[in-house]
């Protein structure tokens, strides 16, 4: 059903020139999609190993992302149709993800805070700073969450299973 | 009130010089730019003014290099400039090593600051000239900043935080101390002054334990002694104890001695109880107290001192002591009658001191009232 | 306006024969329900203007207040509210939408030469937002008032003020999308409604302005929604976004909120720099100088805009590193601002320059956007920045940039384009007088806060007793104030008055270059007779010919007081029929009902 | 300037009332400039919304940044065959939109219908997993606030402030995407409705038709991000 005098008839009649797209291409895309949406379950479920100074949680993360980001081109180039689109739509879809990125420029402030002069604090910063599992503001004075949990009642101590 | 028309802030830390350096020649700079564009606007605004006979010819509508120029000087001045910046902002932002620490609770509406050896104050601040000083600093509830314009910097209190700053101050003198983010009701009347002093006289207040801080009241001051320097705390709880009887409710009643002899507590009772223990024992109690006499003639201990521990004892009745006994932690021995005691601990624990004896020390007026705080009293010279 | 062959038609006809925008229909109804972007700018200035002169009321009350160390009239608590509401007012109910939902509302689509934006019923719609917000902030106030401060910091904001906080944060997100949908109208309508032969760079450099604050708005708004709605959810249902007792950190809050309030700022003053491109080029009778260098620089503020926000935070406790990346930024996104101040003045050079009330208030800009702009350096340089954070330096720093750059602005825009909204014009005189009462008003009035700030006292301080020596300064900018008042106030009466009595005005009474002055006085509903083709370029102005002739007219016509006659009629295109025209059309007009 | 009057003059003068329901407006030269608008519009307007969730995932980043391990224990209740299954429902529900939208170019009343319906159950189905999931979270005392659950264990040993932390971040995140959701129903819902009744403003040009996709595939993509971040952050290692 993809050329349809129909459809050449109507771009013919107003001159604009939009792109009926073949459903096939609709179909491979759901396809595709499916596929990545279970890669990403599998994923979940393998740890990958660390790569150098990156750790393996990261790997892991990134794998996710990257799939997600996949998904998203998928979605946008084809259901939203940007790559037959015109030059301004294509600029405005990039514009909404860069200036996205731009709220990034708030992330140099907290891993920096670590890195601050502030003699008299290492020794603070070393317990409570970026612990192995990076679960505490550095120096912040809340509890930090490390190998046992704290509950404000201390009802329950139970290890996780 | 006669006015006066001061044109620049005292200048009384370190940063001050090379801040006031930095921040005239950003005024000429401005002063000069300013002038620039006033003399063209003017000069051209009469010279061309409709009707005028000046010569109109050849004006000029773009000029890529004059553009540039006028792009490239702005660049470099302002370049030039957050070089200056930056470096003056890094050496705030960075505590020297010897520096001495002290430590700040901001609390809706006041500072609490406390140095090293314990001694504790209120919307004051004394620290010593010529010596690095870094305050390491923290909120009690919302974002305050600390704030000393003489000399010349800030920084916000915040929560959950501890935020630095340090300062090393060269003139001795009273300056103000401002909170300068905006926190609640009282927000303008959380500050009060910075107390430079002479190092040897900084020891020495250190010493006497903080004592000369003029917005406590007598009973205050004797609180400070009692749970402060002397640790009268220690033994002397909100209930009896082994150790020693309470002291709650003790005035004006009748005690019972361990030869049977009773006398109802009055000041002079006290007073010797304090400088001779062993002569009035409380029934049940062996003679554990430490004679403080010897502490009055050495000079450590003044008449002054006495009367503030009468006058605070005084002010011990059950229901003060039942109400504030409240001790973060609950397990400590010595059940503390109104404020803990002050150095053991951080200063994220004794915040909570800091709200009691903020408590006792400020009545809290939502209205102008001159007289609520009584450093207003003290900076309204 | 140079050598144009054929008379536009619709100098032929008496304007009054046909119905305009204002007289095709007189029902309530009519108004409310409108899709014209005309008459939704004359909404628009009309709940504003409102607005405008409410927060205006507490900046008296303010001012009235720090006249003495220990208060005059209100309490604590009242004083914090009375500034919560000034900085709200006029930060979210006038200086955001102000210029842009006025004045480009009304003229960027004429500019442009389109018969309305490209969506007139979500034009309709933003206006109703806008209303519903106000009405929510209103009724905060009303309902018992807010004490947070415009900037609502937390956890203060969240977690310890007692007033109508989620009130006035309700009215603030709904106010953004009103925002927000006159930025995407703008944006889509600069792209694609421009009339035949008006290419980007015909573009009147008010539309770049409006362009480039349109980015800033779609780009920014929606993150101070979102924060102020996560505040809401914080306050109302207790979700721990900010929260420090639970490991939440407050000053993520400021980044957010910056993230948008900075560049918020851009979106205050751009439009206010491109109304003085307007106003110096056509009162210069001369093509600005640098039309490229002007249009990108809006580009380039827009852009660079959302990368400085972490200046505010400079003792926030933020990393010091942001710190210094953020300094550097600041300094950069000055450059592009002294470059439309060089440009402006330098196109005034070889000018011929008419010294009437708009131009006033291009020129009283010029003054204070430049010393605004050039103290924000103190600010921006990290070092400086830590002894005068959030004193009065900075209040009088940010006054200078938005009153006595968006107001002046905003006002100078309003008296050129008032002929053109009113089809009346107003009486000179008084808007020259009210003009330099603004400048000196305003200037006794926040000058003495550099310097008061300097000596470290402390913005939103309701007292300060133990601090005298502040006194005279504070008394001096009350004073200022009180003439600033009187200036701004003085409009509201001539203008007023000319609507009832104001002479006819001429589809180009001040003799300037662009499309809205090619039809009439005021536009009918479609802005144009027939669809405008641009052949010209913008501001197309030649000052040593229009010298020339002038002079030969002034000759011909009054040799005895050359000048007179052409000052008087307020119409300068000498030599062409249309002046003629217009001029008897002004007498013409003044005997009919409007 | 010269203003002469326009050759071809398509007749959409001053005189043209918005009660005549063309699809084209007064305020257009033709069609073709008024779809473009319409697109560029919802395009801007898109992007307004990625910097509205943009801002919560810029806070998600932060706050996982320093609460890796308590997120991971947290999220541990999350569940993560639901999550799959409703982000496959998305998945589908786009694709049905994409095809109606085909539809609507090809003028195709009954594929536009058929597919917006199977959009709307898809949406039915996405809403209905989710509130089974929030009401279990709700009854576990899950949701942040003065209830939230005291029991460690329920939370695989998170730290009970950043878990309340991690949950407001999923009610907030999930929640305002589920607003969208609703909105799209409804919008959804409108434009089936105007189809069956074949009402000339989206039958004539399949513009309607496709904004009202546009803004679908958009939630869709909120969710693309979501799932990942929320149902399988990694096990620290």
């Amino acid at each position: 059903m993809a050329k349809t005098p129909l459809q050449a008839a109507q771009s013919t009649d107003h001159g604009y020139q939009h792109h009926v797209v073949p459903t096939w291409k609709y179909v491979a895309t759901l396809l595709a999609l499916t596929v990545l949406m279970l890669l990403t379950v599998g994923a979940y479920y393998v740890d990958i190993p660390a790569v150098g100074p990156i750790s393996g949680t990261v790997m892991n993360q990134t794998v996710a992302l990257i799939i997600a980001c996949t998904k998203t081109a998928l979605v946008v180039f084809i259901f939203m149709g940007v790559w037959w689109g015109t030059k301004l739509q294509k600029l405005w879809a990039l514009t909404g993800f860069v200036w996205f990125f731009l709220l990034g420029l708030i992330l140099i402030d907290y891993p920096m805070r670590a890195y601050e002069s502030v003699q008299g604090w290492e020794g603070e910063r070393g317990k409570a700073g970026h612990g192995q599992d990076g679960s505490a503001l550095p120096r912040v004075v809340t509890p930090s969450s490390q190998d046992q949990p704290v509950a404000p009642d201390e009802i329950n101590l139970r290890p996780r299973g | 009130m006669p006015f006066n028309f001061p044109l620049a802030p005292p200048s009384a830390s370190t940063f001050a010089g090379p801040y006031d350096t930095l921040f005239y020649t950003l005024c000429a700079f401005t002063l000069l730019f300013t002038l620039l564009i006033f003399v063209g606007v003017i000069v051209f605004a009469v010279r061309y003014r409709q009707g005028s006979k000046a010569d109109r010819s050849r004006p000029v509508y773009e000029d890529l290099r004059l553009e540039l120029t006028l792009l490239g000087i702005p660049t470099i001045l302002g370049l030039i400039f957050f070089y200056f910046g930056a470096a003056q902002y890094i050496h705030m932002r960075t505590p020297p090593k010897d520096s001495q620490d002290i430590f700040v609770i901001g609390k809706q509406w006041m500072w609490h600051a406390q140095h090293s050896n314990g001694v504790r104050e209120n919307n004051t601040l004394h620290v010593p000239i010529g010596r690095n000083v870094r305050l390491t600093m923290i909120s009690q509830d919302v974002i305050h900043a600390f704030y000393i314009p003489a000399f010349r910097t800030q920084m916000m209190v915040v929560p959950g935080r501890y935020t630095t700053m340090w300062f090393n101050a060269t003139k001795e003198g009273e300056y103000h101390l401002f909170c300068n983010m905006y926190c609640g009701t009282q927000h303008s009347e959380m500050g009060g002054k910075v107390v430079a002093m002479a190092p040897e006289a900084y020891t020495a207040w250190l010493a006497n334990g903080g004592d000369n801080s003029p917005q406590l009241t007598m009973a205050q001051r004797g609180e400070r002694l009692y749970n402060g320097r002397l640790a009268c705390n220690n033994c002397h709880g909100v209930a009896d104890n082994p150790r020693g009887p309470s002291l709650v409710g003790l005035f004006g009643k009748r005690r019972t001695f361990s030869n049977a002899v009773a006398q109802v507590a009055d000041d002079e009772y006290i007073r010797e109880s304090i400088l001779r223990p062993y002569n009035k024992l409380v029934a049940g109690y062996g003679q554990e107290m430490p004679a403080y006499e010897s502490e009055l003639i050495d000079g450590k201990l003044t008449e002054e001192n006495i009367l503030e521990l009468i006058a605070y004892i005084k002010s011990m009745n059950a229901s003060t002591a039942a109400g504030t006994n409240v001790a973060p932690g609950g397990n400590n021995l010595n059940l503390q009658p109104l404020s803990i005691r002050a150095g053991a601990a951080g200063p994220a624990v004794n915040a909570l001191a800091a709200e009691k004896e903020y408590s006792e020390a400020t009545p809290t007026g939502h209205g102008k009232n001159l007289g609520v705080n009584a450093y207003a009293a003290e900076n309204n010279r | 306006m140079s050598a144009i062959g054929i008379p536009a038609p619709v100098e032929e006809h008496p304007h009054d024969t046909r119905t305009n925008y204002l007289n095709v229909a007189h029902t309530l109804k009519s108004w409310l329900t409108t899709g014209d972007h005309k008459r939704i700018a004359i909404l628009y200035l009309i709940s504003i203007s409102t607005f405008f002169f409410l927060g205006a009321s507490f900046a008296g009350m303010i001012r009235l207040e720090l006249m003495s160390p220990a208060g005059v009239i209100l309490e604590s608590e009242t004083y914090n509210k009375v500034f919560t509401a000034h900085g709200v007012v006029m930060v979210f109910l006038f200086l955001v939408p102000g210029i842009p939902a006025i004045m480009g509302n009304f003229i960027l689509p004429i500019m442009i030469g389109a018969r309305d934006l490209a969506f007139p019923r979500l034009n309709l719609l933003s206006w109703y937002l806008y209303m519903i917000g106000g009405g929510f902030i209103v009724a905060s106030f009303v309902g018992g008032g807010i004490d947070t401060g415009w900037t609502f910091y937390t956890p203060y904001s969240s977690m310890y003020s007692n007033g109508q906080v989620g009130l006035a944060l309700i009215g603030i997100f709904i106010a953004g999308f009103s925002s927000i949908t006159t930025g995407i109208n703008f944006i889509v309508t600069v792209h694609k409604m421009r009339a035949p032969g008006m290419t980007w760079f015909r573009l009147p450099l008010f539309v770049w302005s409006m362009y480039a604050t349109s980015v800033v708005i779609v780009l920014g708004t929606p993150v101070v929604a979102i924060t102020l709605l996560l505040v809401l959810l914080e306050r109302v249902f207790h979700l721990p976004f900010f929260s420090p007792e639970l490991g939440g950190d407050p000053v993520l809050f400021q980044h957010m909120f910056w993230f948008y309030s900075h560049p918020a700022v851009y979106i205050m003053v751009l439009p206010a720099f491109g109304i003085i491109s307007e106003l110096i080029s056509n009162f210069s009778r001369k093509r600005i100088f640098g039309y490229h260098f002007v249009a990108f620089s809006s580009l380039a503020i827009a852009g660079l805009g959302f990368l400085v926000w972490g200046h505010h935070m400079f003792v926030s406790s933020q990393s010091m590193y942001e710190g210094l990346v953020f300094s550097l930024l600041s300094f950069l996104v000055a450059v592009p601002s002294a470059i439309k101040i060089f440009n402006w003045t330098l196109t005034l050079y070889k000018g011929n320059i008419r010294l009437q009330s708009p131009m006033l208030y291009a020129l009283g800009f010029l003054g204070l956007f430049t010393i605004g702009g050039l103290t924000g350096l103190f600010l921006a340089s990290a070092g400086t920045d830590v002894h005068l954070t959030a004193t009065y330096f900075v209040v009088a720093h940010f006054h200078y940039v938005m009153v006595g750059g968006s107001l002046l602005a905003f006002l100078g825009g309003l008296h050129y384009w008032w002929p053109k909204m009113t089809g009346r014009m107003f009486a000179d005189g008084p808007a020259k007088v009210s003009a330099l009462l603004v400048f000196i008003g305003f200037n006794v009035t926040f000058f003495p806060q550099f310097i008061v700030g300097w000596l470290g006292m402390p913005r939103r301080y309701h007292y300060y007793y133990f601090a005298p020596e502040y006194q005279v300064y504070n008394v001096m900018s009350t004073l200022g104030a009180t003439v600033l008042a009187l200036g701004l106030i003085m409009p509201l009466f001539y203008l007023t008055h000319s609507l009832f009595s104001g002479a006819r005005a001429a589809a180009n009474p001040w003799g300037a270059h662009g499309l809205e002055w090619e039809t009439t006085s005021p536009p009918p509903t479609t802005n144009f007779y027939e669809t405008p083709i641009v052949q010209d370029e913008v501001y197309d102005f030649d000052p040593v010919a229009e010298y020339e002739q002038q002079r030969a007219t002034s000759e011909i016509f009054d040799p005895g007081h050359p000048h007179r006659r052409i000052d008087k009629e307020g119409e300068s295109k000498p030599g062409i029929a249309g002046a003629d025209h217009s001029s008897s059309r002004a007498a013409d007009g003044q005997k009919e009902d409007r | 300037m010269a203003t002469i009057a326009h050759p071809g003059d398509h007749g959409h003068g001053g005189d043209h009332g918005h009660d005549d329901h063309g699809p084209l407006h007064h305020q257009f030269e033709d069609i073709e400039q008024q779809n473009e608008c319409y697109i560029v519009g919802m395009w801007t307007f898109l992007v307004t919304e990625v910097m509205f969730f943009g801002a919560f995932f810029l806070m998600y980043t932060v706050y996982r940044m320093y609460y890796q391990l308590d997120f991971y224990r947290a999220h541990e209740h999350l569940n993560i065959p639901l999550g799959a299954v409703n982000t496959m429902i998305l998945l589908m529900s786009s694709f049905f939109m994409v095809m109606a939208v085909q539809g609507a170019q090809l003028h195709n009343r009954k594929q536009v219908i058929g597919n917006l319906g199977l959009v709307q159950l898809c949406a039915m189905g996405f809403l209905t997993i989710k509130f089974f999931e929030y009401k279990e979270k709700f009854a576990d005392h899950l949701v942040p606030g003065v209830n939230f659950t005291q029991n460690a264990a329920e939370l695989h040993g998170a730290n009970l402030n950043h878990a309340q932390i991690y949950y407001g971040l999923y009610f907030g995140m999930t929640g305002l995407h589920a607003v969208h959701i609703l909105v799209g129903m409804l919008v959804i819902g409108a434009l089936g409705a105007m189809w069956i009744k074949r009402d000339k403003l989206v039958t004539e040009d399949y513009v309607p038709t496709e904004l009202i996709g546009l803004y679908w595939h958009f939630v869709d993509l909120v969710w693309i991000f979501l799932f990942p971040l929320m149902y399988l952050l990694p096990k620290p290692h």
